[in-house]
């Protein structure tokens, strides 16, 4: 994935222009920045969902709009809002969730759970889950899905020390693997992987 | 007094009270209904206007009357709930919606079924028939509202403001539709006559009628209310010791 | 259960599977919240009984009064309805799940407004005679009544389905949504009442009937394209 | 600007302060999102257009049942405007600041609910006499009209306040909402359209006012009391 | 303020039983747990949002239920949900907020939101600010309130490094002047004040 001459503004203040990314598989990169730098925009512009930008992003050689379904299918994004159906069971979300994509059977969705330490809670409906819970619960998306592309919003917000750990050593392992991720994170990301941080204040100040 | 309410308030206290209640009232229940069914069906002589349907008045005035006694009963359980929090109270609450419910539809099917005989119509925008339909409305949002919330503490005290509020306005709602109505609708055809002007071999089978189907509510909220204990306090002791108990006989 | 298989964006049979688990998943989530299937109907009813309250109760005006009060009240019932159909998504995230699926977008739109029709719509039809009766209306209209609710009321979803799209993300809700999608519906509401009305006075009604039929075609056909443009749009 | 003052529980001054900031504050949101002001009123509009076209253009048949429309449909637009009232609050944790003051709930529950009023109450009171014109109700029963629906809406927003919080921890609304609310509502409407009836009879009506005043009043004493324990318990 | 014996149980789990918190003047309490231990329903029945609980909770030695008023004068709770409307400024809504305990004047909501980083952003509608920057608007209550106790549930997400630091010693300053604090986070909390921590997966291990 290329993104080359970002600009984008918002409120009249420009975030950032003239933005050169590059995700290549086997790598991770991470978007840095102080509160309101743009990271959860530009990542939202990387995966299609605002539109509001100048520049281009090219997917696999081609122009990210020629090929949205493409994309589509071997992405995936979790963002601030995660995306998790308060009525329903951590089990049935997965489910619909997967099912967008490409559906995988029950094994791999218990499978899924039980890695992120969700055993038990299969079946309680996610509004009696914690709020790290519930990340949890989106978190277990990534596990199920053929994408080879993650992009995600702060996916740390509210896991425990265990839970952080549990989900860097599932970002090395992807990476390793041969996926690419896109992350932002104020924290101090600690992988055993390929990365590669982009720093939106310092963009800003050198520019 | 204080130890017997708050012995009343034990859900324990009252399921092993009301295990000895219900035997009576299950013999008051079939001889009631018997004598009051037998007299009314059989023996009650025709209505020269209306005659055979007058039997349905034997069904209807109990179930009708009820139903309006079971809102003002869970707007007391309610308040029992909020202000003592007493759990029984809750549990009887919300035993006594579905019965209301029923209850008002109930009246609703046979006043309807009574006036399709004899006023032509399944159907009429009359004043009592009206608040009524309202009062089954309430019920339904009560019912509703109970299934919608989840946490059970919640539940409980949200139905009972919503009951409170309710029973607060039931006399207004059947104030404001009685008034509204006597403009447009003949009063003799539609009115409901009290039954004095009727002779006592006809008042007497609906007084017995009455309190057997009133037997009959006591023992379904009963019932109901003991299944809502059993499974509030699966968990406690007795419970289990109970289900226990149960099993080996 | 299938046994994992690798996405093929578009493919006929996974489009298909997601079409089948979007509409599951909504009418699972209207079965957890019980209120999701009754609420409709007893919106209906109670909307339906204000008005005897509110006009007379004398069954001559009623009856007259009757062919429309039932339909503008199916019009409301389906309305107030829709506030549901994406909402809840959009504030959990669910929507943005959705808007990147490889899947077009077409079809899920589609299942989750059939999901909305099933539960809205066809009880409010189901219902219909009853209330029909309590306002008097001549009983050889009965029929018409049920077949016209049965081809508007989900023209009412779907096109319903753009005004929630467009204003999903907008704070308030409730008004702006009756205010683009009541002029919309006005249509179907108009053509439907008169061939109740004209039933009644025994007038041919075929052609009201083709005309319903149409505007179902062409909302099926172009409604859900729109929802998803406005979708789109919203999440921005 | 006032001096920053030591906080006294419920002293008099601090909770006059606090109703009139909690006034502003919802008045001052209603205006930054200007279809708040304009969407009651157009639903207002739309709904009360909606009936010559579902039941009859004829002017006979429309000013026999115009005090009805009028009155059902301030009822429901009154309500729609509900849903507006705590959701937001409560979905960004307002809510729980709110009850988390020191102040007593009473006045800020009745701040909330008068800011409603003139949002969504006023202009529909406001804007009566022209869809009374629209609907051919006769001219000597305009006053009326008017004064039933300023006296009567106040209580619409009063009653459903209670509605509101009792439903607003719940995932799906607006039609629970009207489930609770409208049955509760019915007296109003009745007295209120009853009023505008007698009148174009040429009978007194001294007695519906007296009525609805008396509603007001309980309304006014009892409601927020209501709707604060409600919004306590759905909060938990 | 005291908390005695308390015992709550969610969905038939029990979350802690026969608990006792102690919290005075010139102290932070920090709770920790892993997720979905219990840590924000602990705050939300300490601050009275929650009535889902057995035992006793007293402040300055009375019973909190019989003294509500006083104790929410001089409490302020922030929680996951921030209490920031979107379509406000930050200026409209720490107006807000502050009236409900005891109103202030302009200059200090204006140094209040200067001190967590938002000169400039005083008057921009909140839906147009990013994640931290909401928080941030939350967290300037705290300098405006006179309450002395504060509860707090990971008021450290979505905060940038510089708004970690800032927090840190915001905090540190209240403990340091008298204050009291209870909060939750799973950041290791850096701060030059008395502090003390409880943590719940222990307690409930060792029960
Ligand atoms: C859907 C239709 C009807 C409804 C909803 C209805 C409802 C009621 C209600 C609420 C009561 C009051 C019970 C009480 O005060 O204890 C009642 C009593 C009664 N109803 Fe009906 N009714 C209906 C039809 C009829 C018809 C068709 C008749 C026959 C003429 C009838 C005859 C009576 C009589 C005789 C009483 C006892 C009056 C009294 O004790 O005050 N009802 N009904
Ligand atoms: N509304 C609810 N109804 C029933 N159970 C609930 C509810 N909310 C939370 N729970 C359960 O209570 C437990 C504790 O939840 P809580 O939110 O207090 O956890 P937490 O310690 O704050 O976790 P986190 O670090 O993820 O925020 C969880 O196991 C959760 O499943
Ligand atoms: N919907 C919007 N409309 C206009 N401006 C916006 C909107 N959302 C965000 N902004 C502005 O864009 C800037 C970047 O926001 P963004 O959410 O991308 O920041 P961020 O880097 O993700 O910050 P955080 O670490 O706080 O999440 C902020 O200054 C914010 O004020
Ligand atoms: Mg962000
Ligand atoms: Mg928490």
């Amino acid at each position: 994935m290329q993104a080359r001459a970002l600009f984008c503004e918002r409120d009249e203040r420009v975030l950032f222009s003239g933005l050169d990314l590059d995700v290549h598989a086997g790598e991770l990169v991470q978007i840095k920045g102080s509160n309101g730098s743009g990271k959860t925009t530009l990542l939202r512009i990387l995966c299609g969902l605002n539109d509001d930008y100048e520049g281009d992003i090219h997917w696999k050689g081609e122009d990210l709009h020629e090929q949205r379904e493409n994309f589509f299918a071997s992405m995936i994004y979790i963002g601030h809002r995660v995306g998790v159906n308060r009525i329903l069971t951590p089990r049935e979300n997965l489910r619909w969730s997967a099912s967008l994509h490409a559906p995988v059977d029950d094994m791999r969705i218990v499978a899924a759970l039980e890695r992120l330490g969700l055993r038990a809670y299969e079946d309680i409906p996610c509004r009696n889950l914690s709020a790290g819970q519930t990340q949890r619960v989106a978190l277990s998306r990534l596990l199920i899905s053929p994408a080879s592309l993650w992009i995600l919003d702060e996916p740390f917000t509210t896991l425990d020390v265990q839970g952080v750990k549990n989900l860097e050593s599932l970002l090395s392992e992807h990476v390793n693997a041969g996926g690419a991720i896109v992350l932002t994170t104020h924290h101090a990301l600690n992988v055993t992987c390929p990365s590669r941080a982009l720093d939106l204040d310092t963009r800003r100040a050198a520019a | 007094m204080w130890l017997w309410f708050s012995k009343l308030g034990s859900p324990r206290w009252f399921y092993e009270l009301s295990s000895k209640w219900l035997p009576w009232l299950y013999a008051a229940m079939i001889v009631l209904m018997a004598i009051g069914l037998f007299w009314a069906l059989l023996i009650v002589p025709e209505d020269y206007q209306q005659g055979q349907t007058i039997r349905i008045m034997y069904v209807h005035v109990p179930v009708a009357s009820i139903s309006l006694a079971c809102f003002p009963l869970m707007a007391v359980a309610g308040t029992i709930t909020l202000v003592w929090k007493m759990k029984l109270a809750d549990m009887v609450a919300k035993s006594v919606a579905p019965i209301g419910a029923w209850f008002t539809g109930l009246a609703l099917a046979s006043g309807a079924i009574w006036g399709d005989q004899i006023w032509g119509t399944w159907w009429a925008w009359d004043a009592r028939l009206t608040s009524l339909l309202i009062q089954f409305f309430l019920f339904i949002g009560v019912i509703a509202l109970r299934s919608a919330i989840e946490s059970q503490d919640a539940a409980a005290k949200a139905c009972a403001v919503l009951a409170i509020v309710g029973a607060i306005n039931v006399p207004i709602i059947k104030y404001s539709v009685e008034w509204w109505n006597t403009l447009h609708q003949p009063a003799s055809s539609f009115s409901m006559d009290p039954v004095a002007p009727n002779p006592p071999e006809v008042w007497v089978p609906l007084l017995i009628m009455i309190s057997a189907v009133y037997v009959f509510f006591v023992i379904a909220l009963i019932l109901r209310t003991r299944n809502e204990i059993l499974q509030r306090e699966r968990r406690s002791q007795w419970v289990i010791d109970l289900v226990s108990r149960e099993k080996s006989v | 259960m299938n046994k994992p298989v690798s996405s093929h964006a578009g493919t006929d049979i996974s489009t298909w599977q997601a079409f089948c688990a979007t509409l599951k998943r909504d009418l699972v989530i209207a079965l957890k919240r019980k209120n999701d299937l009754l609420n409709p109907i007893m919106f209906f009813l109670i909307v339906v009984s204000l008005f005897p309250l509110g006009i007379s109760p004398d069954p001559v005006e009623l009856s007259k009064v009757s062919a429309g009060v039932v339909w503008v009240s199916a019009l409301l019932a389906s309305m107030l309805s829709l506030d549901n159909l994406y909402r809840a998504d959009y504030e959990d995230g669910s929507l943005e799940q959705l808007l990147l699926s490889p899947q077009p977008l077409y079809f899920l739109v589609l299942a989750k407004n059939i999901a909305h029709w099933l539960i809205s719509g066809l009880p409010v039809v189901v219902l219909s005679p009853l209330l029909a009766y309590m306002l008097y209306l001549p009983s050889e209209a009965y029929w018409t009544m049920v077949l016209t609710l049965l081809i508007g009321t989900p023209v009412l979803s779907l096109f319903g389905s753009i005004g929630v799209a467009l204003t999903v993300g907008l704070g308030s809700r409730g008004l702006i949504l009756a205010v683009i999608v009541l002029p919309l519906s006005t249509p179907v509401l108009i053509i439907g009442a008169k061939a109740v009305t004209d039933v009644m006075f025994g007038l041919p009604i075929g052609n009201h009937f083709a005309l319903l039929g149409a505007i179902l075609a062409l909302a099926l056909t172009m409604a859900p394209l729109a929802s998803s443009a406005a979708l789109r749009i919203s999440v921005n």
